[in-house]
């Protein structure tokens, strides 16, 4: 295992004292490391926490900051935080208008926010949760409830923190953040996967010439493997899934989000994006906006994903808004 | 009629961390077939802490404080899934149990039934699903059964111990509905349910100590 | 080789189509793809142009944008862009106050930009040339301007687009950034090489428990191949060798760069800039400005390198300047 | 005496293109070394847009245009280190024959020798720092001097092929002081020359030319 770290079992505690350290508009709640809030939480505002395991970065804490969310439950590699410490966060957070409960769509997880929910709900602060579940390899149409949450949930970030921005209610949040959930796909391969520090070893094996698809980016392996195609081919197959549950109209608007999973390069990132706009071109769908980089890791596992968000009237302005945090810096269009 | 009492039951928890050490490759391999490859991490981790709290800290406790202590410990130790169910599990079944002073057959059935309920309510599963509930509910049966028919506990622990074997068995014949393994759907036939390994290594062990512990 | 790509000989440009693609605020001169310059010039302010190989996003291009830099000639994968293609840049961006050419150390660049600036002299454009030399690992002391430019030429970004920002004249422009120079230092480590798409194989062998200090980031080899120490460690021995060439009085302020050079998850980079502040801390050193990330890479080599830039209060205010391109914002402290 | 006339000229790119297309891996290999490989790729890039310019543009070309122009598509298709140094002699060693009809043995003299200063003027280098100017220079010598001596082309191509191959083998007692190779120092030592290497590469490509189109 090639990794810069001292030991295992500190990877994540380190990794936070130095995210303290560079970063002095997060802190934590609680005397907690991993109970990762904003430290200019704003009076009266709906509150926003995500959560999940650490090995994504910057998902889930990076994105907390201004415009976007407010705090983060940091989890173990790959686990959910404990149900203490995403009600800690939550009190931390809460600014008397409600707290919207917003991450990915694993058990774990799902398990440890209601508890936090519970919790909470004894010291009178309102939660609702919505879960991203925008990987379409992870299960068919009409089961959309049981799809993982892959790197889709930064358009759900974006808007949520945008709209709670705007101080919105509680329910105008969380019925804006289904919109923007329901109008998300995500698409992913790999080249290799990754490594847990106290495992030590890949979570699955993969040849010199193979591509995994619709893999998980915890080390799940994929719903199929093949041989590594051209860039363009890789693309196509990939979007084709996108486009074939989605109903797209001459003139419509999307967001696309190119997300390297950690090891691939932004340059093989532009040139599978170039592929992705000619699709788009070809269906006379404008995009109007693109991100492309890391947003949602697997540590250093090569490969990405592809995540659309079908945009509208309501959710374009709050995709376009500015937004500030130690890991994502955006001045608005 | 045998019994154990809360001086004995700290073995218990020596055995449960023994064994999940003892299994943690095992258990990673296995959870990397259709997940993410954690839960040899999760449950050595969640067992040894478990042991921790109650062999270091309520090892003079009664029978219900030392199972809810264990559910906590396992709670913040490894919050994922099989943490979360487990900790779920323990702190549903040591309520179960509450004011029990001495734990026979009936009392065992009493603490996996809630411990099953437990986890079918946290994890909003229902039976054939494959999940864990579907080894937690046949050992939970196993213990009803025998201490209806007055059976002594070390044939009642071998008893469900190979109803949660059979029960594993069979998990292979279902596809997954819940978890990273839903995912799978059809692929995750023939495999056997990894969060169901841990409950039948769960009873297995109960079964090994009731040989020896109950009097 | 396991890249996403079409044809390895197409990689630059298509990457090229696909950025002018996602960027509207990035164009190209003189009908080539590879002439990359900003789409809003301000007129009347110094030009700032760069260039060099390919394959190091987001260097070069990406520095392009508001308060950095103006164009940049782009060459393919590690080589230098053609003399005629940075004369054409040049020739776009000059606005009537000259051009100041910032770019790495490497010889072929040189030339490239010696007989670039040839050619505009005969358009009556004044250009000064200034080139980065941060790493410490490739020359000795007294023999600096033999040392290689790697990622602290962002600290040297930084300040000549702040500076020329300013509307200051080609003279100060040159001689602030002479000063960034002066005062920055790299050291770089590596635990896998890079590959090259029309080469296809790693530019040097290692093992699978090594490390390579000193390394290039082109695949050149590094100083010397040690065993994988832990993070603090390995931190310890490259900040050695930057602490013993800089006096530091207590208070003194510096910039500090965490780079990873392509397949360095940012979780380790933050255990290992909390090693780095430790250190600052030892000597009284105010760490005032920290970047974290993927700034100068080597595709997908796993590493990193650490860069310090000794701030004074001429240069620290250009740091702290906002800044705004496709690859890189900031809103300024 | 012997001479090559314009209309010969393009068979030499011909053969320089095929060289260094079949050198292609063995230079990456050795700029690999202590650089960073992609002397194989630039080498065979420039010279096969040399021979595509002269062969399929300028072939009935006077022979400082020809020279000239394989310049001119050097610079453009492989603006690395060598590519750019190979393009300003080509260029330079081109202007030197303006107006030649003919290339003797003193003809070649001059070409290299104006490669060999644009090079050096170019590179900032020296004599002894371990770059193509090493080779280079030796490869000037010997036509000047086999010219001086009325050597016939084939011998004097011949001669100056074995200049440049002991010159090579001499760059290995040299310490690198330009390029990616200063990086490393003394360990640069021992090591020939990549760029050195493509110079012996030309020498010895001409000889083989001169050997059968000198007439
Ligand atoms: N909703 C659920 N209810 C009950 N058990 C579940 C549920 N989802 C998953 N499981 C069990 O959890 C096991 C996986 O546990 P674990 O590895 O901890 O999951 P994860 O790593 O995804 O958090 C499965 O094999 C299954 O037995
Ligand atoms: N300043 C210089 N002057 C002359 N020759 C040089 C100089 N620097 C390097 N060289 C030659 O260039 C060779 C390396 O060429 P190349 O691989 O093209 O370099 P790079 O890849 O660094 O651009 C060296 O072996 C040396 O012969
Ligand atoms: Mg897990
Ligand atoms: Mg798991
Ligand atoms: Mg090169
Ligand atoms: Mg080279």
């Amino acid at each position: 295992m090639k990794k810069f770290l001292n030991k295992p079992e500190d990877f994540v505690d380190e990794m936070l004292e130095g995210i303290y350290r560079a970063h002095p508009e997060v802190t934590y709640a609680a005397d907690d490391l991993r109970c990762y809030v904003t430290a200019n939480p704003v009076p009266g505002k709906v509150g926003i926490v995500t959560g999940g395991g650490s090995g994504h970065l910057p998902t889930f804490l990076g994105f907390v900051g201004k415009n976007m969310l407010d705090g983060c439950g940091v989890g173990g590699v790959f686990q959910s935080p404990s149900a203490d410490q995403l009600a800690e966060v939550t009190r931390y957070v809460d600014q008397g208008a409600g707290v919207l409960y917003l991450y990915g769509n694993y058990t774990g997880d799902i398990m440890n926010f209601d508890m936090a929910g519970e919790l909470v709900e004894l010291d009178d602060i309102e939660t609702v949760s919505v879960t991203g579940n925008d990987d379409v390899a992870s299960s068919v149409v009409g089961e959309e409830h049981k799809r993982r949450g892959v790197a889709g949930i930064f358009f759900l970030y974006k808007a949520a923190g945008a709209a709670a921005a705007k101080m919105l209610p509680l329910a105008d949040v969380a019925r804006i953040t289904e919109k923007a959930k329901a109008r998300t796909r995500t698409m992913g391969v790999a080249l290799s996967a990754c490594i847990v520090p106290e495992v030590g070893k890949p979570g699955f094996e993969i040849g010199a010439d193979e591509m995994e698809i619709g893999m998980g980016i915890h080390g799940e392996p994929g719903i199929s493997r093949k041989t590594l195609a051209p860039a363009d081919d890789v693309v196509d197959e990939m979007m084709e899934r996108i486009f074939a549950e989605t109903d797209y109209a001459e003139g419509d608007e999307v967001a696309i989000l190119m997300n390297g999973l950690g090891g691939t390069p932004k340059e093989e990132l532009y040139i599978l994006f170039r592929r992705v706009a000619q699709l788009m071109d070809e269906k006379k769908v404008t995009v109007r906006h693109v991100w492309l980089g890391e947003f949602a890791t697997s540590m250093e596992m090569a490969g990405f994903s592809i995540s659309v968000l079908h945009l509208d009237d309501e959710l374009e302005p709050l995709i376009a808004t500015a937004a500030d945090t130690p890991f994502f810096s955006y001045f608005g269009k | 009629m045998q019994s154990l009492d809360a001086k004995t039951l700290p073995g218990l928890f020596e055995r449960f961390a023994a064994r999940f050490v003892a299994e943690r490759d095992a258990l990673i391999a296995l959870d990397g077939k259709v997940g993410d490859s954690d839960l040899g991490l999760t449950m050595s981790k969640a067992f040894v802490a478990a042991r921790d709290k109650v062999v270091g800290e309520f090892a003079d406790a009664d029978i219900s404080t030392q199972l809810k202590q264990a559910g906590g410990a396992i709670s913040k130790a490894a919050p994922s899934t099989m943490g979360t169910l487990m900790a779920t599990g323990f702190l549903r079944g040591g309520k179960a149990l509450a004011d029990a002073e001495r734990l026979d057959a009936a009392g065992l059935g009493a603490f996996w039934r809630a411990y099953a309920d437990g986890v079918a309510m946290r994890g909003k599963a229902k039976l054939g699903d494959k999940t864990v509930l579907d080894v937690l509910d046949p050992i939970a049966a196993a213990y009803e059964a025998q201490a209806a028919a007055g059976a002594e506990l070390e044939a009642a622990g071998a008893t469900a111990a190979q109803a949660a074997a059979d029960a594993l068995e069979a998990t292979k014949d279902l596809v997954a509905q819940h978890g990273k393994a839903a995912a799978f759907q059809e692929k995750s036939r023939g495999i056997q349910d990894a969060g169901g390994t841990v409950a039948w290594m769960l009873a297995d062990e109960l079964a090994i100590f009731l040989k020896t512990a109950a009097s």
